[in-house]
């Protein structure tokens, strides 16, 4: 390791992400951390789970070998809860595209200040591109969040002014989770809600390519509402 | 008489022509109709193009057909799998034409194309590079791109039960694209682990009704391709 | 009764039509006299019924009280048959809009020689709009057959060169069964195809508003094919 | 917890306000929500629009909704059935507006609402007189019209059987709208013969998904409007 771990674990960040989903809320996770959200709900809250190949009331994984025909959109197999329902993907996406999914939790590669995601492609001229169901969830769900580190691997802030990545939606993202900071998009742009303790906001602001806004006196809860 | 059943893969598959467009029902493995693919391949048609939500991994089923330089363009949402080495492959070589379509649009393209309909309005892909050279409208307050109807002359599809008269029900996160394959090409080709009597699908519970079947075949039990994957196994 | 009957029945002209209906035909029949089709269709042949109100597989009329929500599209009780399958209305269109129906039997109030259908509504100030399911079904269906008399209760002619009612769809009839004659429509106009037994051509021709065309030397059988 | 039931169709009802657009289930009597209409006359909502395959039989059910004055307009394929007398009577005296939609873009239309779907094409209706005014487009060498999606601020839907979370499934051909309804308005609202404990209905055979459905009310023993009318009632 050439650096010490600052702020949150990923299973924390998933952990605070958590916090913020509402009881009874319809909730699709993306591939990653965003998978780890469904383990950190707090007791007492009911939260059912989508996931677009087909299954409403997605379970944990299989303590066994699972049904190889039982599996989650990142195709690992997954189990059913009592009251779930299978589907065909037309009808799957009715559930997204139509906006009845309350909340999707994402990963980002970027996030810019107006809220565009890029998610699905670094662009590159040899990548293979892959956008799976990113594109429809973004453009039908009401409520994005996104988990993510603050930056990428080498350094490079993954908030930013303007995304130089192929975009997955426009002006999509509603709040974002990183190790150091709870972060919403507001008109002004990246707006802090929360540090992780521990850091300050200088730490935060210089991990980012784009200017945040200080807490707000009288924090605006508008996000949480689906 | 009704009895959409044949007796072998080979023979449900003869008639798929050079330049065909063929549907592959499955999401991953699950309802990934393999024995189909399989006949497929050795039945020689070539020039294929071929709509799935993936392009197949290892080097059975789906992968196996694109190996064979039979599929000339894939249509898909997410060509980039685990094991998934042949088609970037090919990809990169220039030899395999791709078209990237977001899930849910793919999805309601082939549901389009089965219900008549030439097109439709959606959100999804609007502002990026996917969106780029389509149709453009605003309703209310949001902007939508035109996106069209899909059909193919084949789809091969692959599920739980069936009757004679073609009423399938499938088993659980493999039902996915399979159904409304079904409704969107001319002919219909379906691989079931078991045919039943007539009446024993409750009426209330079929998914893909006969009048959407043209062709079904008993694979009793059929492979699993992470089982094949893991096994290292190539075909032929 | 003002005038002898001359021709086919209603119920026969049920049953010529019934002749033509081929071994695995998927079919909608209209209400009316189509409805009597299903119970002449000759012996050896398997043809499934399906009513647009979300049933493929629909049986005869109960020989008990019946289902009050087991019904077909002109609301009367029916049965279903083994093997039969219910399913919603937007579904139930993909059938009929998609082309899946091989082959749709109705009812009509004019026929034009271009093959114009009208069948739902008289134009009539005071008449209540009704359209149901007849426009998809004529959009859809790749082959529709027409029973209906040669003329109206009170003489004037349903096959005329031009439709005065408001269409249902244009040029969507393939073929024409009356109590006189099974009638084509051809490029050229209506084409007689066979005369009901002791009926000349000048006859039929008079009991039109439009040109027929003799019997062709060598018939053309295209508008069987579904 | 999630728990959709609500103990009475007075409760379910409420909150319908005036001016709101409303979509109720049923082909003439299969799946028509009888006593949650009966509910929604007592509660007084009016200037409603009302979208229903039809108008209404008698003076129960839709029919007595409109009697009361409380639609201002109807959105239906087929307002002429056996026993319809109160539409037309409103009609002709110019006290209700009516939209005539083909029963199949109907269908479309509300399942194109539900699923984000602003606007498709459909060959339906071209050269008759409910394509004026609509914009048209040739695809291949057919023309279609571009026809929007629907949405109501409610539905009232009808069912045999519901689960707590708003699993629910039908009864034969009292299905047809129901279930695209529920995906197509804001509060979906349920009258259901029976509830069932969870699990209890097969997750293979669910219609409608829970996601769909807000309040779910028992109604043990519906009344049929066949009967009703028989009986010469009317409500209230």
């Amino acid at each position: 390791m050439s650096e010490a771990v600052i702020g949150l674990t990923r299973d924390e960040m998933a952990m605070r992400a958590a916090l913020d989903i509402p009881d009874g809320a319809y909730v699709n996770l993306g591939i990653g951390i965003p998978e780890m959200v469904a383990a950190h709900v707090p007791a007492g809250r009911e939260v059912i789970y989508h996931t677009e190949n087909g299954l409403l009331g997605m379970g944990p994984s299989p303590t066994d070998d699972g049904d190889p025909e039982l599996i989650n959109a990142g195709k690992r197999r997954v189990t059913a809860i009592e009251g779930a329902s299978y589907f065909h993907h037309a009808d799957s996406f009715v559930m997204i595209r139509g906006g009845h999914i309350d909340l999707c939790v994402l990963g980002a590669l970027q996030v810019a200040s107006n809220g565009d995601l890029a998610n699905w492609s670094t662009g590159g001229p040899d990548a293979i591109p892959a956008v799976g169901g990113a594109m429809d969830l973004v453009a039908g769900v009401p409520t994005i969040y996104v988990i993510t580190q603050q930056t990428t691997r080498d350094g490079k802030p993954k908030l930013v002014e303007q995304c130089t990545y192929p975009l997955t939606g426009r002006g999509v993202v509603d709040r974002i989770y990183t190790e150091l900071a709870v972060i919403d998009l507001s008109d002004a742009g990246f707006q802090l809600v929360e540090l992780t303790d521990g850091i300050d906001f200088g730490y935060v602001q210089s991990r980012m390519d784009a200017s945040l806004a200080p807490i707000a006196e009288r924090q605006e809860d508008s996000v949480h509402a689906t | 008489m009704i009895d959409k059943r044949v007796p072998t893969a080979q023979e449900a598959v003869a008639d798929i022509f050079d330049g065909a467009t063929v549907m592959v029902g499955g999401f991953g493995e699950a309802g990934s109709p393999i024995e189909l693919i399989h006949a497929l391949i050795d039945q020689g048609a070539s020039d294929l193009t071929v709509v799935n939500n993936n392009a197949g991994s290892g080097e059975v089923g789906l992968a196996a057909l694109i190996k064979a330089g039979r599929v000339s363009k894939m249509i898909c949402s997410y060509p980039r799998t685990a094991n998934s080495t042949v088609f970037p492959e090919m990809y990169r070589a220039g030899r395999i034409a791709l078209e990237l379509v977001p899930q849910g649009t793919l999805a309601e393209r082939i549901r389009a194309g089965g219900a008549g309909i030439p097109a439709f309005f959606t959100a999804t892909s609007v502002g990026t590079p996917l969106a780029e050279g389509k149709e453009h409208r605003t309703f209310g307050e949001t902007e939508y791109v035109l996106e069209h109807g899909l059909t193919a002359d084949f789809s091969l599809i692959k599920c739980r039960r069936a009757d004679h008269l073609g009423n399938l029900v499938y088993n659980k996160t493999a039902r996915n694209f399979n159904p409304i394959m079904a409704t969107a090409s001319r002919t219909t080709i379906v691989q079931t682990d078991e045919i039943v009597r007539l009446g024993a699908i409750d009426s209330e519970a079929v998914v893909t009704q006969g009048i959407f079947v043209d062709r079904i075949v008993t694979v009793e039990n059929p492979a699993l391709e992470s089982d094949l994957v893991h096994k290292g196994m190539s075909y032929p």
